[in-house]
């Protein structure tokens, strides 16, 4: 059971991608690349994850002494934290560069944005 | 004390010139059922060009052609001895060997092609561009001929080359390298501007040539040379192939008969164009040399 | 000292403190943004000076008062601080150069800046792997905003591009992080490092997923064409740091990356960074736009110091030495390049010719153009030698070989661009001049000069910069304002003087070599004195040449040798450049030599074997399976320079394109630093075999069929200077043969080709450009008939063609005469067969010359034209009395060569130099006699001629007979055009240029195939993302298969 | 269709990466080296009760300060964008009015947000959630008032502030570690006090409070960019 | 006059404009001059021995007795034998033989390859035509008397004169030549003016300079 949410990190990762690379809307990229990041964060829960213990917060239910046998691996929490930072700002910042590049061309569509080749 | 000397092998071999091109050219004439020049028309020619009571001048490279054109034929003679074994006929060899005598042929072909440019003639260098042309063919296999010879005598000495070949004709480098002289042989129909390798002189194409412009005492000057440097040139090959000469009778005789060669072939075969010559030489020719340098 | 964080400190403090300022406190926010990376740089320069000048050790720097892994560290050493005080420098630089763009943006643009620059710093120092994604993370969002600071529209959609592209990074970057962490239980590099077998017992492809990460930001090929685009689009000062700083700071975090793989996954980096390297090269060939070109360059070098990387544990101490001396002289040369861009107002690679003008900015150009492709004395040269050194000690000679391809490639253009700067039309449009910009790129050229002195003083090898002659010939960039005549004044004193102050230290040969380079080029320079401008850029390219072949003369090793020779060759391009046409000719050239040079280079690196200090006499102990390779490669380069047939195609457009005086130059005197190589090369390695196949006896073939080749081209030419520079390819080939031949009598008549060929080709040369000078034309048709006119060039011109053609008495028939005796002994036959065809050849290409332009018909327009200037002919008539002294004395040079190659050849004197003659084993020449016997008769015969013929009537040039016509004009009764045409029609067929059908073919498809092959970016960011998974796969399938 | 069936074979490839990461993946039993040391030495050292605040804030802070960095980045570059070209725009649309129950219920909630943020991101080091789960709460009020009425004005000067003090507070409070304890971001600056208390574990919660000001002043910053370029 | 003797102005390299004037640029100007005899008798003689057995025939057939000339090459006749021979070109010729009637048209060039002969030199006329114009006395394009135009020397009349008569004639060139009476050329020089003149008065394009060298 415990690879299930890995497998479904995976699924989600390829399955933002997938959208990514074959939607020529702008705003639908951003989205899947959404996805995909749900994706990987979903992953990096996953490997910190132990069958049968609970959150890294000490209190009355894990006391301190208990801890290293009680706890899961409180790092990728604090990984997935900062992960999900980085993904809001540059999603953020996409959603900017697709608001000026629809500005600066009326249209979304990303095969039209090729002035720039070769 | 050579200087005299030298001076009698020139006097000797220019009159000796003068006349047997008259007597080859009489011989020549009586092929063709006439009676043919006197044999001293080619002295009467001669003064009577420096008879002339006017000439012109292009200029002083016009001087210069002839000069260079007759210090060729004289210096040619002169760096290769004339009769084998003679002190007093062994001339200016002491200042150089083959090779000399081999770069010094282009001496007079150079000068003499600056001289005529000078005069501003087309004809003149439409001449020499085919003159030289077809002399960068025509060299080759002699060039590889010498080449042969010297690695068959190991030396570059015209004098040790004649001394080798002492003893018999069949010691003669006709016989000992029949590739090399056959290769040489062609190349000597080439320089001598007969038929088949005239074409620099095409009489009324060109009007003769290079030489066009050249009258009097310049021609004068440069028959001179006619009769001078063909002897000196078989002088060379009569050293290198013919076992040389002991005396001037046996000079007078090889020289002629070498001489005849190309008149020879001049007689019986009409002109090449400049293009057919070379390829002649390279096809015919220089394999034979290049056999001969190989073999040797 | 003060700790590192402060720079990241300094950093965010100052971004965040902008956003409190008031908005219209626009110059208050620009102080602090300035203040703060000024601020930064002096916290990393201060480390610098603390690990360069006084040796500290490397520090670790804790933060949260934990130790590492559980706390994030960053470490401080070397390499760090110098990348820090890189980053802080370009970023202050940027910030300088972008003041108009800062203040219209407002200070959000300063904070985005202060904060890329922070980031860059981050990724340097941190220890820590998820730190590291942060930190790149923050790059990468930085350059989002700064991308959008550019004028250029266009920029919109590249950093769009770079987003998404980004975003595909991150997830792999991630997805393999957690799981490394997961197998090794740490995210602290070292400590990942020290897991390593942990690591790949189930997490290789985790590595691999994060490896491939961080390649992908170094924008490997195929998955880099987002990176191409914001070098086209962005602000050239923001793409100046995204190529220096970014660029810089990815390839650390590689390097940190790769630390923790190991040794097995080095191959991999290398194998990526060569593919990109070499790809980028030759798409960059095709392209026209300045910025994006740099890009592909900035992509290749990175390719190349990636490539480097990979060989870190080949290079071992090394290392950073090499791939700092890339790195650095990429990112100053980049910068400064992007810096320049921004001044030129056109987008087109001929646009910069605008920079002409400006000869300060040309010699920017220069310089950074010189340490991109690794020059001397810039690092980039250093560096390139110990890289060529360590991969041939290590058997990665096909790396090598890729290496040297591609930065021959980029070398190719980049010259091809400099040729345009200096040759193309100015453009209408100029430049956008700007104080402040100006001096920011200026201050990179004094970088570079610095980083130069740098990497001089650690090299191992000598500083270059200390070289007197090198610093000779700089002296005169800073006297450039100097009128010609004063400049050349001190030109031809230093090389008189340096022979003066050396000639007792030389042996035979190098005082052969020396005299015909140091007197010789003064005496060329006579020539120079007839400039009346001031003649910018001359005297520093000519006296660049000239410290080169000072220094070459006096090599002792290898590196001082290969040195010398590319400053010799540098110094040479530039003054080739200076022709009016000669821009494509340069570059063929260029290209050429530093084709052969880069073949000399992996010839010396093969003969080392990693010895440090290799002496080129060690060259003869060098062994079995690598001397006749070592031999080949070495022969192929000095060939390239003595244009041997094959490699001979710059030739004749370089030296005839040439002005006046340098054509001689190059023909009279460069073209023995070919000849000198070779000698030396011989006389240490001797004869060797390849396959079986003796090498010597190829050379002697490729010289016979030079000598021919050049014959028979030369005479089918009408430009009278390309005449003369195909007759140089004959010569050389004569030279090359007698080398081959390697007997004693051969290298005694390469040497005899050596002075004549100076002596005589410089004299045609000089004559021939004094008469083009004043005929307006080099076509030689357009001329005639000017002896009366010139006489002493025609004096000259005669004595030339008749030592030339090796016609006695003069002192082209010693050669002759050396030649006939050298070849009795010769092992080889047949190609001396050749050799015999192309000597009387050489009477046609001569007699055209002296006939075409000073016989035959004088044209109307030349009817009033001078003779050639008299600094011109001064010199023309030295090399006759040279040529005539050397013609009845040629003992006085050779006798002491020959005795100093006896011992080469059993120890005997290979000529008997006694009395007047001079007496071979074969054979006896008396120069003097010669001379006499042939002076006394000409000289009677002369006068007698003039005597009978004293009433001569002196005509005009039409006063010919002309079958009872008269001529129509001059310029139809001078024959001269096409005027072997017979020798055409029978030999024409030799004369095909199948090398130049050949080296054109080559430069087509490589031109073709970028052209085709580029159009792989096409422009669509997907298409771009899906380059980048497709490079992750494909390299999975390729790697992780095969691991 | 060839690029839809590429981009299947190359993910095809990547998931054939994935699912070998995924075969090859075996849980640990224990945990490990790093996360050993945090649950033994985290309570004791840095007194925080929630492990994670412990590593986000102190132990990985740089980490921390670089995810700010991202928001503030995110947050100008938005500001620097979509700013320049607003002059432009003087255009307004008309908008209908929001309900009434919108905006009754947003007058009411917005207090209770703000306060539950603050009530998050204060008590980050002892339960669950911290600075960035309370700056979003707090942002998430933001969003309800531009929800209620989107051409609400909220000022730019006031949220730079915010957004730049608690960002240079983090810095000195980074660099007060630096002189005073143990490294850059080090909590002891301030004593470690009663664990489970919320005067506790240094200055933990003081910087996630500025954190969690900072986040809640960035996201406003954005949303704020973002919603006023719906008006053109 | 033609156009390309026309003066002219071009352009030099270095930009200055010259004037050409071809006919004084292109051609010598110097008239012919009266040579005198060498300064001995005896050398004279000899002289003009060598002369009469080195006759050297221009090949230009100007008229249809050009035809009469060639057989004198052959074995019958062979003129080889008393020193006759053809060159081909005027520098190197002695004797001009004008073969028959001269239409003005060729009158221009033989007056051209005559100046270009070097002195001493002769001319034979050939046929009654050279003699009185023959049966072209009233031809509109041919000259009467050769006579007017060039000194000749010998007159060989007939029509056509057979090759004998050709080396009759000859020998009676040689005859004249050794007794020194062969002056033409100095004849020449010294009635220049009389000449030109003649030759001027038929020839009206006159296209060269008045003395060819």
């Amino acid at each position: 059971m415990d690879w299930i949410a890995m497998a479904t990190g995976f699924i989600l990762i390829l399955m933002g991608l997938y959208g990514a690379l074959t939607n020529r809307n702008i705003l639908r990229i951003i989205v899947s690349f959404s996805v995909a990041n749900t994706g990987v964060n979903l992953v990096l829960v996953a490997v910190g994850y132990m069958r049968g213990r609970t959150a890294p917060i000490l209190d009355e239910a894990v006391p301190m002494a208990d801890a290293v046998t009680r706890i899961i691996d409180p790092l990728p929490q604090a990984l997935v934290l900062t992960a999900i930072v980085i993904g809001l700002g540059v999603t953020a910042l996409m959603l900017t560069y697709a608001y000026k590049l629809y500005e600066e061309k009326g249209t979304l569509d990303i095969s039209k944005c090729r002035d720039l080749k070769w | 004390m050579r200087i005299p000397w030298a001076l009698l092998t020139l006097f000797i071999v220019i009159n000796y010139g003068l006349l047997m091109t008259a007597l080859v050219q009489k011989i020549g004439a009586r092929v063709g059922r006439r009676h043919g020049i006197p044999i001293w028309q080619n002295y009467i020619d001669m003064l009577k060009n420096y008879a002339l009571r006017t000439s012109i001048t292009h200029g002083v490279m016009f001087y210069l052609g002839p000069v260079f054109r007759l210090s060729g034929g004289v210096g040619l003679l002169l760096f290769v001895p004339s009769i084998y074994g003679s002190e007093m006929f062994a001339n200016f060899s002491f200042a150089g060997d083959l090779i000399l005598a081999l770069y010094f042929v282009f001496f007079g072909t150079l000068g003499m092609a600056l001289g005529a440019a000078e005069s501003g003639h087309p004809y003149s260098a439409i001449g020499i561009t085919r003159g030289l042309s077809q002399m960068t063919a025509a060299e080759l296999p002699f060039a590889l001929a010498v080449f042969a010879v010297a690695l068959q005598y190991q030396t570059l000495s015209v004098t040790e080359i004649v001394a080798a070949q002492q003893g018999g004709v069949l010691h003669w480098t006709l016989f000992t390298n029949p590739l090399a002289v056959a290769a040489a042989m062609m190349s000597f129909l080439g320089s001598m501007m007969r038929p088949p390798f005239d074409v620099v002189l095409a009489p009324q194409e060109i009007p003769i040539g290079p030489p066009t412009e050249y009258h009097s005492s310049f021609l004068a000057m440069m028959q001179t040379n006619r009769a001078l440097f063909p002897v000196a040139k078989i002088v060379v090959y009569m050293n290198l192939f013919f076992g040389g000469a002991g005396s001037w009778p046996e000079f007078f005789l090889k020289v002629f008969l070498i001489y005849m060669v190309s008149a020879f072939v001049g007689v019986v075969f009409p002109r090449f164009r400049v293009e057919q010559s070379i390829r002649w030489f390279l096809i015919w020719a220089v394999p034979l040399g290049i056999l001969a340098v190989v073999l040797v | 000292m003060v700790s590192p964080l402060y720079i990241i400190a300094v950093g965010l403090g100052a971004a965040f403190l902008l956003g409190l300022l008031p908005e219209k406190w626009q110059r208050a926010a620009y102080g602090v943004t300035l203040l703060a990376l000024a601020l930064m740089g002096w916290i990393a320069g201060s480390w610098l000076w603390a690990f360069a000048l006084q040796g500290a050790a490397p520090v670790e720097i804790f933060t949260a008062g934990t130790q590492p892994p559980f706390a994030i560290n960053f470490r401080v050493g070397l390499a760090e601080a110098s990348l820090a005080l890189l980053m802080a420098l370009t970023g202050l630089h940027a910030a300088l150069y972008m003041r108009d763009t800062l203040f219209k943006q407002g200070r959000r643009a300063m904070a985005v800046l202060l904060i890329f620059v922070m980031a860059t710093c981050g990724v340097i120092f941190t220890r820590d792997l998820f730190n590291l994604f942060v930190f790149m993370e923050l790059v990468v969002i930085s350059t989002g905003g700064l991308v959008l600071l550019s004028a250029d529209r266009r920029a919109l959609g590249a950093g769009l591009k770079y987003l998404i592209v980004s975003q595909l990074v991150s997830i792999l970057m991630l997805v393999g992080m957690v799981f490394a962490y997961h197998a090794t239980g740490t995210l602290n590099i070292d400590g990942m490092a020290a897991a390593q077998v942990d690591l790949f017992k189930g997490g290789a492809l985790a590595f691999f997923l994060m490896l491939m990460a961080v390649l992908a930001e170094l924008k490997p090929f195929p998955a880099n064409g987002w990176g191409l685009d914001i070098y086209e689009s962005a602000h050239p000062a923001f793409a100046a740091l995204f190529s220096a700083a970014t660029g810089a700071a990815t390839v650390y975090a590689a390097d940190k990356l790769l630390l923790i793989g190991g040794a097995q996954w080095l191959p991999l980096a290398s194998a990526i960074g060569i593919v990109t390297f070499v790809v980028a090269n030759i798409f960059a060939l095709v392209q026209d736009n300045d910025r994006r070109l740099l890009g592909y360059s900035s992509i290749a070098q990175v390719g190349l110091i990636l490539t480097v990387i990979g060989q870190r544990d080949l290079l071992g101490e090394q290392y950073y030495f090499v791939a700092g001396g890339i790195l650095l002289a990429h990112a100053v040369a980049k910068a400064g390049l992007f810096w320049l861009s921004g001044l030129v107002a056109a987008r087109g690679l001929g646009d910069w010719a605008a920079l002409r003008g400006h000869p300060v900015l040309v010699f920017a150009f220069v310089t950074f153009i010189a340490l991109l492709v690794g020059l001397p004395p810039f690092p980039g040269f250093y560096a390139k030698w110990e890289l060529a050194h360590a991969l041939a000690a290590n058997g990665q000679l096909w790396l090598l070989g890729l290496i040297l391809f591609g930065a021959l490639l980029e070398a190719a253009y980049l010259f091809r661009w400099f040729g345009y700067v200096l040759k193309r039309e100015q453009p209408q449009t100029g430049l956008l001049l700007q104080a402040i910009k100006e001096d920011v790129a200026l201050s990179a050229v004094v970088v570079a000069w610095l980083l130069a002195y740098l990497w001089g003083e650690l090299s191992g090898q000598g500083n270059l910069l200390q070289a007197i002659p090198l610093l000779f010939a700089l002296l005169f960039l800073p006297l450039d304002w100097l009128p010609a005549k004063l400049k050349n004044g001190l030109a031809v004193a230093g090389l008189v003087g340096w022979f003066y102050l050396h000639y007792p230290s030389y042996d035979a040969l190098q005082l052969i070599f020396a005299a015909v380079m140091l007197p010789g080029g003064a005496i060329i320079l006579l020539a120079s004195f007839q400039t009346q401008q001031r003649r910018v850029g001359f005297y520093p390219a000519a006296m660049l040449m000239f410290a080169g072949l000072a220094m070459l003369i006096e090599a002792k090793t290898s590196f001082a040798f290969f040195a010398a020779w590319e400053l010799l060759t540098v110094g040479s391009y530039f003054l080739i450049l200076r022709g009016k046409h000669s821009e494509p000719h340069a570059l063929s050239y260029i290209v050429f030599s530093l084709g052969g040079a880069f073949l000399m280079l992996a010839g010396f690196a093969l003969a080392a074997q990693g010895v440090p200090d290799f002496k080129i006499a060690a060259l003869a102990q060098v062994a079995e399976p690598f001397a006749p390779w070592v031999f080949a490669l070495l022969a192929i380069g000095f060939m390239t320079k003595t244009a041997a047939v094959g490699v001979h195609i710059w030739l004749p457009g370089a030296h005839a394109e040439a002005e006046t005086d340098v054509s001689p130059l190059v023909s009279g005197i460069l073209l023995k630093a070919g000849l000198f190589g070779l000698f030396v090369l011989l006389m240490t390695m001797g004869k060797q075999q390849l396959y079986g196949v003796e090498l010597t006896h190829v050379m002697l073939w490729i010289g016979a069929i030079s000598a021919l080749i050049g014959n028979l081209l030369a005479i089918f030419q009408e430009d009278a200077k390309r005449l003369l520079a195909y007759s140089s390819i004959g010569q050389m080939g004569y030279a090359l043969f007698g080398l081959a031949m390697m007997n004693h009598l051969g290298w005694l008549m390469a040497l005899m080709f050596v002075i004549n060929h100076y002596i005589y080709k410089s004299m045609l040369f000089l004559s021939v450009g004094g008469v083009a000078k004043r005929t307006g034309t080099r076509d030689m048709y357009r001329m005639g008939g000017l002896i009366t006119l010139m006489p002493l060039s025609f004096i000259a011109t005669m004595i030339g063609i008749i030592a030339v053609s090796g016609v006695p008495p003069l002192s082209g028939f010693g050669g002759r005469w050396i030649f006939y005796n050298a070849i009795m002994t010769a092992e080889y036959r047949l190609p001396m067969v050749i050799i015999f065809l192309a000597g009387p050849i050489a009477f046609l290409y001569l007699f055209r010359l002296i006939h075409t332009i000073f016989l035959g018909q004088l044209k109307d327009e030349l009817r009033t034209v001078k003779e050639a200037p008299f600094w011109i002919v001064l010199p023309q008539m030295i090399f006759v009395v040279a040529l005539l002294v050397f013609a009845l004395v040629p003992g006085m040079a050779l006798r002491h060569v020959d005795a100093y190659l006896a011992p080469f050849f059993g120890g005997q004197s290979g000529l008997d130099w006694a009395g007047l003659t001079i007496t071979s084993e074969f054979g006896y020449w008396s120069p003097v006699s010669i001379m006499l016997v042939i002076g006394v008769i000409f000289a009677t015969l002369f006068a007698w001629l003039l005597f009978v013929n004293r009433r001569a009537q002196p005509v005009k040039q039409f006063n010919i007979v002309f079958a009872g016509e008269r001529p129509f004009r001059p310029e139809t009764t001078h024959f001269a055009w096409n005027f072997f045409a017979p020798y055409r029609k029978a030999l024409g067929f030799l004369t095909q240029p199948l090398v130049t059908i050949f080296w054109e073919t080559l430069t087509e498809l490589l031109h073709s195939a970028a052209d085709i092959l580029r159009r792989m970016y096409t422009g669509n960011g997907q298409t771009y993302a899906i380059h980048l998974l497709a490079f992750v796969i494909i390299v999975y399938l390729l790697w992780m298969g095969g691991l | 269709m060839i690029r839809r069936f590429a981009v299947f074979l190359l993910l095809l490839g990547l998931g054939a990466i994935f699912a070998d990461l995924l075969l090859g993946y075996t849980p640990s039993e224990e945990l490990n080296l790093t996360a050993r040391y945090y649950a033994e030495h985290t309570a004791q050292d840095l007194g925080a009760a929630n492990i994670v605040t412990a590593i986000v804030v102190t132990y990985r802070g740089l980490d921390t300060l670089g995810e700010v960095t991202v928001l503030f980045l995110t947050a100008t570059i938005i500001g620097m964008v979509l700013a320049r070209g607003r002059k432009h725009r003087a255009l307004q649309r008309q908008l209908p009015a929001a309900g009434e129950l919108l905006t009754t219920g947003s007058r009411l909630l917005v207090p209770l947000i703000l306060l539950l943020g603050v009530y998050v991101f204060v008590n980050g080091h002892l339960t669950p959630g911290g600075g960035f789960q309370g700056g979003a709460i707090v942002a998430s009020a933001a969003l309800l008032l531009l929800l209620t009425d989107p051409l609400k004005r909220f000022s730019h000067r006031l949220i730079a502030v915010m957004e730049s003090v608690s960002g240079l507070f983090f810095i000195g409070l980074g660099v007060l570690g630096l002189v005073y304890a143990g490294g850059f971001l080090d909590s002891r600056v301030l004593p470690n006090g009663a664990f489970g208390t919320l005067f506790s574990a240094g200055v933990m919660p003081i910087i996630y409070s500025f954190i969690g000001l900072k986040v809640g002043a960035e996201f406003t910053s954005m949303l704020t960019h973002l919603a006023e370029t719906e008006q053109s | 006059m033609k156009e390309e003797l026309l003066k002219r102005i071009v352009k030099t390299p270095d930009g200055q404009e010259i004037e050409i004037d071809p006919l004084r640029d292109y051609y010598c100007e110097a008239g012919p001059t009266v040579q005198p005899p060498a300064y001995t008798a005896i050398i004279e003689k000899l002289f003009n021995w060598a002369r009469s057995e080195s006759l050297w025939i221009l090949g230009f057939g100007t008229g249809c007795g050009a035809i009469e000339m060639r057989p004198l090459m052959t074995p019958r006749f062979d003129a080889y034998r008393y020193g006759i021979q053809w060159r081909p070109t005027p520098r190197q010729s002695n004797l001009f033989v004008i073969s028959g009637y001269l239409s003005v048209k060729t009158l221009k060039r033989v007056i051209r390859s005559y100046e270009q002969m070097q002195g001493p030199k002769y001319v034979v006329g050939l046929g009654s035509c050279t003699i009185n114009g023959g049966m072209y006395w009233d031809s509109y394009n041919t000259i009467k008397r050769l006579d007017d135009y060039l000194p000749v020397d010998v007159y060989i009349a007939g029509c056509m004169p057979r090759p004998e008569a050709l080396l009759a004639g000859f020998e009676e060139l040689k005859k004249i030549i050794r007794a020194g009476k062969a002056e033409g050329a100095n004849q020449y020089a010294a009635n220049f003016d009389w000449y030109k003149a003649n030759q001027k008065s038929v020839i009206h394009d006159w296209d060269m300079p008045d003395y060819n060298w």
